[in-house]
């Protein structure tokens, strides 16, 4: 019941903000109310309503096709979900208090997508899994596509064709899935029941991997993603890297390693090379970038990359090193661009050429740059730290004879993720100030408080990673069960 | 004459229609080429017609009329097709008032 | 568990506190408050040290588990702290030295805004916090931890001075050298839980001690980690190919200069290898490595501090000379002399460093030798200091550096006499350019400008009184470690260290100890004199030939830049203005491009002509009955 | 070889020959008398069939009435001239490929059908007497009759509306 809750409280609040034509200000205020109506909800889902019929819920949807609404959270879902009510409460405390055009679309849509992130997220029924999948996207378009930059129209035109047309292969591949079932029926237990031949693996294999490969992105199918991030208003692309990047990763683990693992490991290889590849071939871009949206979107690609590693590793190590840092990539991509959007705001510019020396007169806003940028590149006792820990220690122990070639040129990343985030400090916050920025720049309440929730799960998942740990080891188990090769080579 | 020489021949004529539809401009032209298709058909139902009933006499087979079916069909077509006639005939018509030319290059309306 | 043992998560806690006060309250704290807290945390983690290390004299040492930071299905990495003789040891130096850095610079930051002053001692603090962490934790990953946490506050101390691009370019050297080695540290840890299950020092010991060469863990594993740590080792500890980043680290404040080149940071390095003197001791290969490359970079660095004027990048080049000669220990199994050289160096190395700051600030930030000379007069205690670490840094009995030195070059003549070769020379070099610094810049006559002149002065008690102490601490702090053949039972510091580090005995004569001492103190000697014959009044001269080498550094700059840093760029360059747009959008945009002109063409189709219509009408139908009747059947 | 069997390949050759000329003519008038030569033929073909009746109407609606409409129309624009500019010769290439690939893949497709054998010329049997069929158009087919009623009217005030000048 509690999922339900989940999706509703948004989708009420997105009708309501749609129909609503008052007070601008109200507007913000009640998108912030609602995100914490979300996160405790969600809290109560953690600590209080935890049994499982709490945590499922399913009713006749399109009975007639075999499909149903059937939702249920998982470890997945769970850490998903609260990265989801996180961000956006973290987001809309941010927001609080900020003209925008037409407040309330705007808000009404991010909350429309908030509730196809955490329908893909929970979703148990593959049509459904799609459906919310397409839900997600068009208000995302719509949001970047209105609210966004000079080059907004043929960006998110790409950006959406680029994920549509990925999406549309993955429909051809529920739809033949569902025509394999006994029973006919989209539901994630008939299709795993199916027993599929290896060639019929790979080819599905590669419907439902282009679909996520694009919505990740890993190397090449990023284009859209640089070009979308700068375009978008900052808010929007905040949402885009730090939630809907996770749909992709979400569906790796919950669709394509279960269902096709052998395929998994036979294509496993090809994918980690373009993984590591696109890790390297990320870093360098954002070594060369000037705009500092783009630097940060090329960074996201690059742990993006790492992850994607991490998922073909198939091994319970990268797993549950992968589930942590879809929750703390998340948090830490989020700071990332709640800061680039207030030193844009507030100096004019996002050029790291005309940026300079703001650490002088503004130290509050360095030391939460600072702090945050480490926690991007994963410095121990940041959050990031025990994720990518995790990841890598699973990639060196990927089932594959390149194992250590994945691990080394991965691990390069480390090093350019360094000299591109040093990079960007030293050129936006050291030397003499520049002429954007001569007076100091103040920070809200409002501002500063969404810095240092963001700040605080850093330095307390830094420190104690434990409970993320725990929320998702049942689920990295039960996956590395599910994946494990050693066991399904015995098997057949 | 065996039924397969109707059939050559109305399949001939229809042939001879098509062609003409094809490379002509003139609308009017095009509209008769139609109309020899339409009687090719006809042509090959009252065939067929006659076949049945041949065949039913032949099995000493009692239904009453056979193949009459066929020669009825003929008569609609050749309602049907008089109204067409009527009102196509009034659409050139109407098209030369317009355009001063009954050429079928002329009729690229449908690309806009 | 020792009573004592109780308060050791203090240690690594006070210097936190202090970082933490001093870092949020940096806006209200004045400076005196500043300095205090900073200096005192220090402190109470010094004493509490003591303890312990009373404690660990008398007894054996603990592990002590405070949390799990990952516990997993087939991992389980805690939160822990091992206490023995090496780590306390290490916490001694860390917490000792670095309290004696921070009174000094109470006094010589005092020209910094109280702002810059609390971040300066935050940051300090968090540095020991850092290198605490480190020799505390139990494990490669807690170890690792306090490993980037010390790379993060030489980052934020070298840049201390955030206004200077210059500083701000070698921080940021200096961050991704570091890195470089972590890398392969991490790769190293990821290979032991992997192998091993754990990544607990005595738990990975163990397995190592009873799978080595069998399946579970064979030669080549040993090889491997063992190489990758040492890799991880030479990014901290400066050593060939990453030493580059320790010598531009001068731009921070001098006294963290000392800090990292004495106390922590860099001996960090030699504290790992000699915390994995167990498995070290299996992979002999990866020994003779270290040495060779401990050996070289002694060398290679003592060449450049030849010919160097900056009195603090002279001291830069023999740090990183100095760990090439505890490396060259480690390499020679002589872990007990490379501890013990980390322990001398610190005190002499501190000491000199804090020279050199009173220097500096006496001349008023002129750190070129050139433009000094003759501040004997004028700087009392600093020349009277400054000296005594000279001698000890040289090697003259019966200062510290002398045992220290000479326990290194004896276990290098057991090992490899050819290294012993070297490394005597290397020796020499070392007492010739100290003693050069030493003359150039407080003997002969003055050169700097009449202002400097008029402005020189002696440092404050508070920077003087640490640099006393020091002083005091680089000549006795080596009769901790009196060789046999000197003084029967004296060796007191390798009977403590040996239930870590496994006791050393020598099979050698008396006889060649004699003869091999006598040789690099006479050798030394005569160096000493030979420098003071050059330098003792300073003559301009163009450096030439194999001089002018070394005096631009071998040129290593140059070539790291051209051979890894524009390659890489251009490669980005190209990857940005080639690859990115022109070859892989290009693909995704020609992909809808093609679609585009496709509409295109087959809109030539859609011409609107009822005949066109028609023809391919009556072409459908061909081909419809063509399938329907022949392909069909 | 019988009567009917001359009077066949008679009736055939002569109403193919015409279909011909309609196709080709160049003046819209012949195309119109060479349709009118057609339609006679195709009439005596029905005769052949014992479809008096229909052999009558054919005559009658279509060489009557369609044709001397089309003749009026032609007559009435002034387009009795040999006014038509030919074709581009491509496409008219491609309509005669087109149709003759539909001739033979017809009669390809058809030639082994097992109707051979069926004889229809004979001249006997009452089917296509007027009698039988108004009967049974009357009773069996009167809705649709009715139906085509409905639909003459339709076309008549459908023409009548479109030929207005408006």
């Amino acid at each position: 019941m509690v999922v339900l809750l989940l999706l509703l409280i948004p989708l009420i609040g997105a009708c309501f903000l749609f129909l609503y034509k008052g007070d601008h200000r109200f507007v913000a205020a009640a998108a912030l109310r609602l995100s914490i109506v979300s996160l405790l909800v969600m809290g109560a889902s953690l600590f209080y309503w935890n049994t499982p019929e709490m945590l499922s819920f399913t009713a006749p949807w399109l009975t007639t096709l075999g499909s149903s609404l059937s939702l249920r959270m998982d470890g997945l879902g769970t850490i998903l979900s609260l990265l989801t009510t996180t961000a956006y409460f973290i987001l809309f405390w941010y927001l609080k208090g900020r003209t925008i055009e037409r407040p309330a679309a705007f808000f009404a849509w991010l909350l429309l997508a908030q509730v196809g992130m955490l329908g893909v997220f929970l979703a148990m029924d593959s049509l459904l899994f799609y459906f919310f999948w397409e839900l997600a996207l068009i208000p995302m378009y719509f949001l970047a596509s209105q609210w966004g930059g000079a080059r907004r129209i043929p960006v998110t035109f790409k950006f959406f064709i680029y994920t549509f047309l990925g999406s549309v292969f993955m429909l051809i591949g529920i739809l033949y899935l569902q025509s394999k079932t006994a029973d006919h029926s989209f539901a994630i237990e008939s299709i795993r029941r199916i027993r599929l031949t290896n060639e019929q693996q790979s080819w599905l294999f590669w419907l439902f991997f282009i679909a996520f490969a694009i919505k990740l992105p890993v190397f090449p199918f990023h284009t859209w993603q640089p070009d979308t991030y700068e375009e978008s208003p900052t808010p929007v692309t905040s949402i885009l890297s730090a939630v809907m990047v996770k749909m992709g990763i979400l569906g790796l683990l919950r669709w394509l390693l279960p269902l096709f693992p052998i395929a998994s490991y036979m294509w496993g290889d090809v994918v980690m090379s373009l993984a590591v590849a696109g890790i390297v071939y990320a870093s360098f871009l954002a070594m060369q970038q000037v705009d500092l949206k783009r630097l940060i979107a090329y960074s996201s690609i690059a742990h993006i990359g790492l992850i994607a590693a991490g998922a073909f590793a198939l091994n319970q190590m990268a797993y549950q090193g992968l589930l942590i840092q879809l929750f703390t990539h998340g948090i830490n991509i989020l700071g990332m661009w709640v800061l680039a959007d207030i030193i844009e705001r507030k100096t004019g510019t996002r050029s790291l050429d005309s940026l300079g020396g703001i650490a002088q007169h503004s130290p509050t806003l360095t030391i939460f740059f600072v702090i945050i940028a480490l926690a991007n590149i994963a410095l121990p006792l940041t959050n990031a730290f025990v994720g990518e820990f995790l990841l890598f220690n699973g990639i060196l122990a990927t089932p594959s004879n390149y194992y250590w070639v994945f691990a080394v040129v991965g691990g390069l990343g480390i090093i350019f993720a360094a000299v591109y985030t040093l990079r960007m400090i030293r050129a936006i916050f050291y030397g003499q100030p520049s002429a954007t920025s001569p007076a100091p720049i103040s920070l809200a309440t409002h501002e500063v408080g969404a810095l240092v929730v963001i700040v605080g799960l850093i330095l307390f998942f830094g420190i104690y990673p434990q409970p993320l740990i725990d929320m998702t080891a049942a689920f990295s188990k039960e996956l590395f069960d599910q994946t494990d090769i050693t066991s399904l080579f015995r098997k057949s | 004459m065996p039924i397969n020489y109707y059939l050559f021949l109305a399949i001939a004529l229809f042939s001879i229609g098509v062609v003409g539809v094809l490379t002509r401009r003139n609308a009017i032209i095009i509209f008769m080429c139609i109309e020899l298709m339409l009687n090719a058909v006809n042509l090959l139902l009252v065939a067929f017609s006659k076949m049945h009933y041949n065949q039913a006499a032949a099995a000493a087979i009692p239904i009453a009329n056979p193949g009459i079916d066929g020669q009825l069909f003929v008569f609609f077509i050749m309602v049907v097709a008089a109204a067409e006639v009527s009102v196509g005939l009034a659409i050139i018509v109407m098209l030369y008032r317009n355009i001063h030319s009954v050429d079928i290059n002329f009729l690229n309306r449908l690309k806009h | 568990m020792q009573s004592s043992f109780q308060l050791a998560f203090l240690i690594p806690l006070l210097p936190l506190i202090g970082f933490l006060i001093n870092g949020l309250g940096r806006n209200w704290l004045s400076k005196q408050w500043s300095g205090l807290i900073g200096a005192g945390t220090i402190l109470g983690s010094f004493l509490i040290s003591l303890f312990i290390f009373q404690a660990v004299k008398a007894g054996q040492g603990e592990v002590i588990s405070y949390f799990d930071f990952i516990r997993m299905e087939g991992l389980r990495i805690p939160f822990a702290f091992q206490i023995d003789a090496l780590s306390s040891l290490f916490l001694l130096i860390i917490t000792g030295i670095g309290f004696l850095i921070h009174v000094y610079s109470i006094s010589y930051m005092h020209e910094e805004s109280s702002t810059s002053f609390a971040r300066y001692f935050s940051y300090l603090n968090l540095f020991v916090f850092s290198m605490l962490l480190l020799v505390l934790g139990s494990n490669y990953v807690v170890l690792f931890i306090g490993w980037e946490g010390v790379g993060l506050c030489s980052y934020l101390l070298i840049g201390f001075w955030i206004k200077n691009q210059q500083y701000t370019k070698a921080a940021n050297k200096a961050f991704i050298m570091n890195r470089i080695g972590d890398l392969a540290f991490l790769l190293a840890i990821f290979w032991l839980i992997i192998k091993t299950g754990s990544a607990s020092f005595q738990e990975v010991f163990d397995f190592i001690q009873a799978n080595q060469g069998t399946s579970k863990f064979s030669v080549t594993d040993i090889t491997i980690v063992t190489l990758l740590l040492f890799i991880g080792a030479t990014g901290k500890s400066a050593q060939l190919p990453l030493y580059t980043w320790l010598p531009d680290a001068m731009a921070g404040p001098t006294p963290v200069s000392a800090l990292i080149h004495a106390a922590t940071m860099v001996t960090a390095g030699i504290y790992m290898i000699a915390r994995s003197n167990i498995i070290y001791s299996l992979a002999p290969l990866t020994l003779s490595i270290i040495s060779w490359i401990g050996l070289a970079t002694a060398f290679l660095a003592a060449t450049i501090a030849l010919r160097q004027y900056d009195i603090k990048k002279v001291l830069a080049y023999s740090t990183v000379s100095q760990l090439g000669f505890m490396f060259l220990a480690l390499g020679s199994g002589a872990y007990i002399a490379a501890v013990f050289h980390v322990l001398t160096h610190a005190f002499f190395k501190a000491l000199l460093f804090l020279g050199s700051g009173s220097v500096i600030h006496a001349m008023g930030g002129e750190q070129d030798i050139r433009k000094m000379g003759g501040l004997s007069g004028k700087l009392k205690i600093t020349y009277a200091t400054f000296l005594i670490g000279c001698l000890a840094i040289a090697g003259l009995p019966p200062l510290s550096g002398f045992f220290s030195k000479d326990a290194i070059l004896l276990s290098a003549f057991l090992h490899q006499p050819l290294q012993y070769g070297i490394a005597l020379f290397t020796a020499f070099l070392t007492a010739f350019y100290m003693f050069r610094l030493l003359f150039l810049t407080f003997h002969g006559s003055f050169r700097g400008t009449p202002e400097q002149q008029a402005h020189l002065h002696e440092s404050p008690a508070l920077m003087t009184i640490p640099l006393v102490i020091l002083a005091i601490l680089s000549v006795a702090g080596g009769w901790i470690g009196i060789p046999a053949v000197l003084l029967q039972d004296a060796d007191w510091l390798g009977n403590f260290l040996a239930p870590v580090l496994g006791s050393t005995t020598h099979e050698v004569s008396h006889a060649t100890e004699w003869l091999l001492m006598s040789l690099s103190v006479g050798g030394v000697l005569l160096t000493i004199g030979f420098a003071w014959f050059l330098f003792r009044h300073y003559r301009a001269t163009e450096s030439r030939g194999i001089l002018r080498f070394f005096e631009n550094k071998w040129y290593v700059d140059q070539l790291y830049d051209r051979v890894i840093v524009q390659p890489i760029f251009y490669l980005g360059r190209i990857l940005k203005e080639w690859v990115e747009p022109r070859i892989i959008d290009a693909l995704v945009n020609g992909v809808g491009k093609t679609v585009q002109l496709a509409g295109r063409q087959i809109r030539f189709l859609q011409s609107g002509q009822i005949g066109s219509y028609v023809l391919l009408m009556v072409m459908a139908m061909v081909v419809v009955l063509l399938v329907q009747f022949f392909i069909r059947k | 070889m019988s009567i009917s069997a001359i009077l066949f390949w008679v009736l055939s050759v002569a109403a193919l020959f015409s279909a011909l000329m309609v196709v080709t003519s160049r003046n819209p008038i012949h195309s119109v008398i060479w349709l009118i030569v057609t339609f006679f033929a195709i009439s005596g073909h029905y005769i052949l069939l014992n479809a008096q009746f229909l052999a009558v109407v054919n005559i009658i609606v279509y060489a009557g009435a369609i044709m001397v409409l089309f003749l009026f129309v032609i007559m009435l624009m002034n387009l009795n001239k040999e006014s038509e500019p030919a074709r581009h010769r491509w496409l008219q290439l491609a309509g005669g490929v087109s149709g003759g690939a539909l001739l033979l893949v017809l009669v390809a497709a058809l030639k082994d059908t097992e109707l051979k054998s069926q004889q229809s010329l004979l001249l006997e049997g009452h089917t296509g007497l007027i009698k039988t069929l108004g009967q049974e158009l009357f009773s069996t087919y009167v809705i649709p009759f009715e139906l085509s009623s409905i639909l003459f009217l339709s076309a008549m005030v459908g023409a009548v509306l479109i030929g207005k000048k408006d």
